[in-house]
Order: structure tokens, then sequence, then C-alpha cells
């Protein structure tokens, strides 16, 4: 395993909390790549603000750590202005879906070849553990102490519905899984987005008396199972897992080129 | 050449700006003069009231708005009431009677067109309507040659448009040197 | 053959900014700018490159930091509304030195205020519209020749010392038409950018400034790996809380660009050998300070206007030296008093400069700058 | 394909935070923490290198080595 190879091992260890989730997904995020084989010169993560996106700094590819909730914006500039290289972005729930859900629908209904990283732990971790858009009704938060009364958004449902063209979801219990959902949304040609559960021990699980991370993991296993399981029938409660949207759609740059061609021959 | 300050006015749909920045292009393109044209926007694009500046002279122009114009058309009786007082005395004042009941309150030689319905009878489209009010106003004023004037519409618009347009330039033109006569 | 047009100034923008190479253009439509807008998504494509409408201005600043990381020259073009919310991301540019240009074409304000009439009543916010320390170059400019010079003026100088550059025009001068001149290509010089020389394999500093102080980039997509980061960071572009790293980005980012200013202070002075009463303006403003200035000179008045291009960084220099003889000055723009406040700093003696303004969307006119001067001079109105 | 076998688990004691994840996940006990709250192969024995350690790892602080029938490191 040449995982070090992907990573800039002199800025470990890295800074999330023990049994943080999102260690998991730096680790199935090297694997993919490692997998896929792309040229570290042709990779570009571009991240937002807060515990998820200092991703960006621990990977040795081009990396571009932004302000919050804008990093989807600052990747399509990247994107359409040198389509040829790969662009990853890694996102908190709130970097992606609250700051951020107006860039997040944008990007999806451009189809631009851009692969989003939900990374949902259902809280803001860096500022010390507030509810956020994906944290649901009846949580403890650091800014809820009487328990919400928000909805969550369901994110594979909101990039399906903005016109992504492969949506996928997981959680960092299931790591083959999650290693393999990532490489087929780097391959995939259009906006892919793949959302990741991911646990926050520090705040969310000790303030809704789940446990420490391991306790967390198991709660990702009970309560997901795969796309068509019978389960899912007998428990509609369970949330599913795996890809719900893959097609093929126009990409973004790709009908840019068209544009161009349109107006030269005007 | 003194500075010549020329205010079209009326409605958002007429093509008063195209025939204002018709008129400055001549200048500056095939006269070698200066001009600056403005205009002042309202909220809807078709339907409110328009107003366009141009300024021809032949020196540097500081201020680009007319505030006393020396030629003021009005193409609507809305645009009539609201404007016809910025003329500057014993300007010219330039409406159609399709669309303007004159009161002859100001301090001008006011010309009453019959422009729109010749347009309509002899080019058979009020689309160049527009056009045919700059040939009249260059008919009245020579402050651009007709020449000039033909060529920018050459050089903007398509060739399908040519014929009409010349049609209606040169119709316009002709009423205006009648007029001129008369003022 | 340079080619003569006759253009809206926002179009005069436009063409300028493709005379200077631009590569990649980011927008969302806004009064009175979006002709901007308009002109470059016919003309972009057809040279083969880049112009995308964005979801809102937030997200078109953000873009173009982006399309500049990968090698481009990128601008985006707003009004005031906009401009706020660029603030931010433009902020981000300015700590991580990405070369970029943000043309405002001022309308009033504050909020929707009024977007077909004029102000300029953004000249402090593109000067500390984003916050912590930083600093900022904004050129203006009155005519539409002028706009196309300080808009290649802006490019190049974004790229000499990898800095977002401010353009702050008005609505009349974005919208009215005049005569332009385009130049032939190579006829002003345009400054395209420096990229390193460090091959691949041996380590490259994107944040460690040459001896002449330029700093060599390296395009996404290149041999180097770099951090990009809007936290206080290292020559790696790396977080850093260290003090004396701190302290040293600082006074770097303030000092490269306050030490150019005089450098990059373009200015026209008007009839200023003999003048006793010197007017400062800019912009659409100007030009009706300039009517005024050959108005009273044809009586045998001596007085000059200085019309500034660059506003920030202020040029402290030049207008000191400028007033130094003066009996008073006149500070001509269309807000209540924004620039005047840096006229004041500079001057021998603030109590002399006098602020001539209009705020009422219309265009200050020659009328409204006698009768204040008037009234200065102690003559009455 | 042969079957792969366990060589060794390198366990990066400087990146380990020591959060026990690799511990509860190993299907055969073969890690456990030591007394520096450090993941630590106690039963290397019963390891079937399914690598689950190395994936489930947030700090990337665990590679298992295997080699082949042969004795090639892989």
């Amino acid at each position: 395993m040449a995982v070090k190879e992907y990573i800039r091992e002199r800025f470990f260890p890295h800074m999330w909390c023990p049994g943080c989730g999102h260690g998991i997904v730096l680790n199935g995020l090297v694997r993919a790549v490692e997998e896929l084989a792309i040229n570290k010169n042709e990779l570009v993560i571009v991240s937002g603000i807060g515990c998820s996106s200092r991703i960006s700094g621990y990977v040795d590819f081009h990396s571009l750590h932004t302000v919050h909730g804008r990093a989807l914006a600052f990747a399509t500039g990247v994107k359409l202005s040198k389509p040829k290289l790969n662009v990853i972005v890694p996102m908190g729930d709130g970097d992606a879906l609250s700051i951020g859900g107006n860039h997040f629908i944008h990007a999806a209904r451009r189809n631009i070849n851009i692969t989003a990283l939900v990374m949902n732990n259902r809280t803001y971790g860096m500022t010390g553990g507030q509810y956020s858009p994906m944290s649901g009704v009846g949580v403890k938060a650091t800014t809820a102490p009487y328990s919400t009364i928000d909805n969550a958004f369901d994110c594979v449902e909101l990039a399906r519905a903005a016109g992504a063209s492969f949506v996928a979801r997981t959680t960092v219990y299931h790591v083959n899984q999650l290693s393999e959902l990532i490489k087929k949304a780097i391959v995939h040609d259009g906006f892919s987005v793949v959302e990741i559960f991911s646990q926050c021990p520090t705040y969310f699980g000790r303030k809704n008396k789940q446990g420490g991370a391991v306790d967390m993991l198991k709660i990702f296993k009970e309560k997901t199972v795969l796309i068509g399981s019978d389960k899912k029938k007998d428990n509609p409660a369970l949330m599913e897992r795996g890809i719900f949207v893959e097609k093929e759609l126009p990409e973004y740059c790709k009908a840019y080129d068209e544009v161009i061609a349109r107006a030269r021959k005007a | 050449m003194d500075s010549q300050k020329i205010v079209f006015t009326g409605s958002g749909g007429q093509g008063l700006i195209t025939a204002a920045i018709l008129l400055g292009e001549a200048a500056v393109l095939h006269e070698g003069l200066e001009a600056v044209q403005s205009q002042s926007y309202g909220a809807a694009a078709r339907g409110g009231s328009t107003r366009s500046d141009v300024i021809i002279s032949n020196r540097r122009i500081n201020i680009p708005k007319a505030f006393q114009p020396g030629v003021l058309i009005c193409l609507t009786q809305e645009a009539y009431n609201t404007y016809s007082s910025i003329i500057r005395p014993g300007g010219l004042l330039i409406t159609d009677k399709r669309y303007v009941k004159v009161a002859r309150k100001v301090d001008a030689r006011q010309v009453e067109l019959n422009l729109y319905q010749t347009v309509l009878e002899r080019v058979g489209t009020p689309v160049v309507f527009n056009i045919s009010v700059l040939g009249a106003l260059i008919g009245m004023r020579p402050m651009v040659r007709k020449e000039s004037v033909l060529q920018v519409l050459a050089e903007r618009f398509p060739p399908s448009f040519a014929k009409s347009n010349t049609e209606a330039l040169e119709l316009g033109f002709e009423l205006g040197c009648v007029c001129q006569d008369e003022i | 053959m340079a080619t003569t047009c006759f253009v809206q100034g926002n179009e005069a923008c436009s063409l300028a900014a493709m005379y200077a190479g631009l590569d990649f253009f980011a927008g969302y439509p806004i009064t009175p700018s979006t002709e901007i807008a308009e002109t470059l998504s016919a003309r972009l494509p057809e040279a083969g490159k880049k112009f995308i409408q964005m979801e809102d201005e937030i997200a078109s600043m953000c873009a173009i930091i982006g399309a500049s990381l990968t090698g481009s020259k990128v601008m985006t073009a707003t009004s005031g509304p906009g401009f706020s919310l660029m603030q931010e991301s433009l902020g981000y540019a300015v700590m991580a030195e990405i070369p970029c240009v943000i043309a405002n074409v001022q309308r009033g304000g504050p909020s929707t205020g009024n977007p077909t009439h004029v102000s300029q009543g953004d000249v402090n916010q593109a000067r500390w519209g984003t916050h912590g320390d930083h600093s900022i170059v904004t050129l203006t400019a009155s005519n539409h020749q002028d706009v196309f010079n300080m808009t290649v003026e802006a490019f190049n100088i974004a790229e000499t010392y990898r800095t977002p550059v401010i353009l702050l025009f008005d609505e009349i001068v974005g919208h009215m038409r005049e005569k332009l001149v385009i130049p032939e290509p190579g006829e002003i010089e345009l400054v395209e950018r420096l990229r390193t020389s460090v091959r691949e394999g041996v380590n490259y500093h994107p944040y460690l400034p040459r001896e002449d102080g330029r700093l060599p980039m390296s395009d996404f997509g290149g041999v180097h790996r770099y951090n990009v980061t809007g936290l206080y960071h290292d020559m790696w572009g790396f977080p850093t809380d260290k003090g004396e790293l701190v302290d040293g980005l600082i006074h770097h980012l303030v000092k490269k660009i306050d030490y150019a200013a005089d450098a990059i202070a373009h200015h026209v002075p008007y009839y200023l050998d003999d003048a006793r009463t010197m007017l400062i303006s800019y912009g659409s403003s100007a030009r009706s300070a300039l009517s005024v200035v050959e108005q009273l000179r044809r009586r045998g008045e001596r007085i000059g206007l200085l019309e500034l291009q660059t506003l920030w960084p202020f040029p402290v220099q030049l207008v000191r030296d400028y007033a130094r003889d003066k009996e008073y000055v006149g500070v001509v723009e269309m807000n209540m008093g924004q620039l005047i406040n840096s006229v004041k700093l500079a001057v021998d003696n603030p109590r002399r400069v006098y602020l001539i303004n209009r705020v009422d969307g219309r265009l200050i006119t020659d009328k409204d700058i006698k009768q204040t001067l008037r009234v200065i001079a102690g003559q009455g109105v | 394909m042969s079957k792969k076998k366990l060589k060794d688990h390198l366990i990066n004691r400087d990146w380990c935070k020591g959060c026990g994840i690799c511990v509860a996940m190993c299907p055969k006990d073969v890690l456990v923490l030591d007394g520096d709250e450090k993941a630590m192969a106690s039963h290397p024995e019963k390891c079937i290198a399914c690598r689950q350690c190395e994936k489930m790892c947030p700090d990337l602080a665990i590679e298992v080595i295997t080699e082949d029938a042969h004795g090639k490191e892989e």
C-alpha cells in the first residue's frame, strides 16, 4: 500500500480528534486515488472551512483551502479554466448544504465534472458542536440546549433534484464501499456527489449520548442498508447506501467547447 | 462648429436610443467629430419613458448630459409634457402628429412632422420610424452628413434591412429639408 | 491601424480586458455593470476563452480566483450590492496573493440604492470593504480612452504584484457612449504572469518573494503541488500561527502595495502650473470639474484640476506636492465625502480642503461646482 | 491467486491517537491498546490480513504488510 505517496506526511499526526470519521474519509479518498493511479499533478482538491475542509492540507495534490461554503464556486473556476484537471471537493454538511447550499445546487445543475464529497457528521465541529442543517429534529447541540426543531435535508434527494448525474451515499463504517464509491465518483463524467456519514464523537456523540467513535460506527452499521435490501421494507427508518443516480448527461466543460465552436462559426 | 446638443424623448421600443447612437456613431466614425451619447434608464425595458442625449462637437466634450438641448425630439405626449421645458430658448422642438398634440408653451421653434403616417404609407413598416426621425433631424440641422448615417446603417444592420433603412432615412431627410426652409 | 469605435464605457472596459489577455470571466448580472458581462459573453468564446454566469457575485469572485490559480488572467464585474457580496473572497485574494481584476461600476447606495443612477459611494468600500489589515489597488477613469488604459493597467498591476485590482467606474462612464481608439496589439505593454523557473523535484516556495519583491507562480496542474489558503501561512502556503511568520506576512501584504504607491499613481494634471485653486476629482465628476476649470480659466481665474486615476493606494506624495502652493483645494466627488479624507491627511493644511459634492443620483454639474466655489470663496451663493 | 499471509502490522505510534476503532473492528481480536493508549498487535498469529484495521484507521497509522506463498512482500 503506497498511501503515503499521496499524503503530506510532515503534517501528521493530523489535527482531527481521536476517532473522528473524517480521518477515515481521508483514508478512503487516498486509497481510491491510489487505485485509480491518477497523476498527482492533475489532481486538485478544493475545500472550504470546517473540520472536513482541513483534508485538503493533508493530501499531496494541488490544494486550495478556501472560504466557508464556497469551495464548489472556486472549484468551478479551476475546472472550467483547465478541464483536464481532476477536481475533488470535500465539504462538511454545514459547508456544503447550509452556507454553501446555493453553490451546491448550481454546481449540480451545471453538471460540471467535479467530485463533491459531503462529509456529514450532523454538526459544526470546528466551532464547537452547533447544530447543522443535517442535524435533524430532536438533536442536542451547543446552540440547541433544548434540542432542535429544524428538519434536515436529504442530501441525496437534493443532489438528484438539482441535476447531479452521480449521487451516492455511504458511511465511514463501510470502508470498502467508501473507496469504491469515491472511485466511481471521480471517474464519472459529470457532477458527482457522495454523501458520507461520518462520526463526531467529541460533540455530536457526547451531546446526544451516542457513546464513543466505536459506538457511533456501530450505529452507522445498524441504521443503514444497501439499496434494495428487504430490511428496508420491514424497517423504513433505515437509510439506504449505494448509488442512487448514475446517468450520462452533457458535461459542462464539454458543452462549453460547443459554445466556443458556435462562437467561432458565427 | 459649436456643440450641438440633441435630446431624443419618447417611449421604450420606439428606437430612439438606437437613433441617438447612430447619430453619435456617424459623427465619430465618419466625420472626425467628438460625440457623447447617454440615456436615462427606467426599470421597464419596453413601454417606459426614454430619454437619450447626444452631444456633437469638434472639441472634447466634458459634460455628457444635455441640460439645455438646442434640439428636442418628443415622440410621446408624456415625453412632450415632461421635457418640453428643458429646451434652450430659441431651440428646435420636433414632434410627430401621430403622437403629440403641441401646446406651444415654450420659447422654441416647433416643427410638427407627419412622419409616422408617411413612413407607414411609403415604406410600409413602422419599424424604421426611428431612422426616418434621424433623417428629418439631419435634414433640418445638418450636424452630420446623410452619407455618414447611411454608412453607419450599412455597418450596423444586416443587408436585409438596407432597403427599408435607406428609404426611411431618405424620406425623413426630404421632409426635414423642406421644414428647414420653414424654420 | 488602430480601430476607432463609439462604445459604452462598459464595452471599453471589456475590450480592454480582451486586449490585456483576459482568459476567464465569471459574473452575475447587475445594473449598471451588466454590459461588461454581455460583451465578454460574446468575445471570450470567439477567442476560445471562458465565460461563465455564476449563481451570484460571491460565486463569481470565488470562480475567478480558482481560474487564476490555473494560470488564467481573470476578471469579474459588478456593482454595489454585488461588490458587498464579494468582499470576503476579495480578502481571500489579498491574503493568498491571487492576481485578479474586479470592475465595480458604482451606483447609488447603500443597499439597492438606485441601479440606474450615478454615485461614487464605493470609494471607501474598495479600500476597506474586506476585513483585516490589507492594502489594495483601485483605479478609475473619466473617459473611455482612460477606461481602456486603466483596465489594461489593472491586469498589469494584478500580475506584477500578485494582487486583486479594483476598477471603480461609475454609472455615467459605464453607460455613456463616446469615442474609443483601440490601440494596436503591442502598443500598450502587457505584463504576463511571472512563472517559477524552479524545476520539478526542487522545492518551490509559492510565498517566498524574490529579491525584487515579486513572487513567481506555478499553475495548478503543473509540477509543483503546493497549498493555497486564506489562513495565515508560511512560504509554502501552509497554515501557521507562528508570530514572526504572521507578522512578516501582514507587513509583506501591506508594503508590497504601499511601497508601489508612487509607481502606480496614475493621474492627469490640468492647468496646475500656475493655479492658486486646485480641484481634485475622479471618474465622471472630473469631467464636470474640468468643464468648470476651463470656463473659469477663460475668465482669467488661476484654477486647475488634478484628476486622480489611482485612488488606492492613495497617492499621498503626489497630492501633497500639488497642494503645497494652493490657497485651497476643492474635492469634487459624488458622495458625502470619501476621498476627501485622504486628501486632508495628505496636505499640510487640511482646513483649506473643501468638499464639493452631489448625492441625488444626478451627475454633478458645472453649475453645482461653481456655486460651491463661490461659497468657499466667501462670495455667497 | 494465492492467499495473502500476514507479515507484519506497521503501526505508527506517533500518528495513532488511540481511538480504539481498529481494536473494536478487528474480526479476530488481533489488536489491543497498550498502556500508552496506542494500538498494538497482541495476537498477530490470528490475523487474516483483511485490512479492516488499516482501512478504518482515522489516523492512517496502520499498515498491514502481507506476503504471498512465495514469501514475496505485497
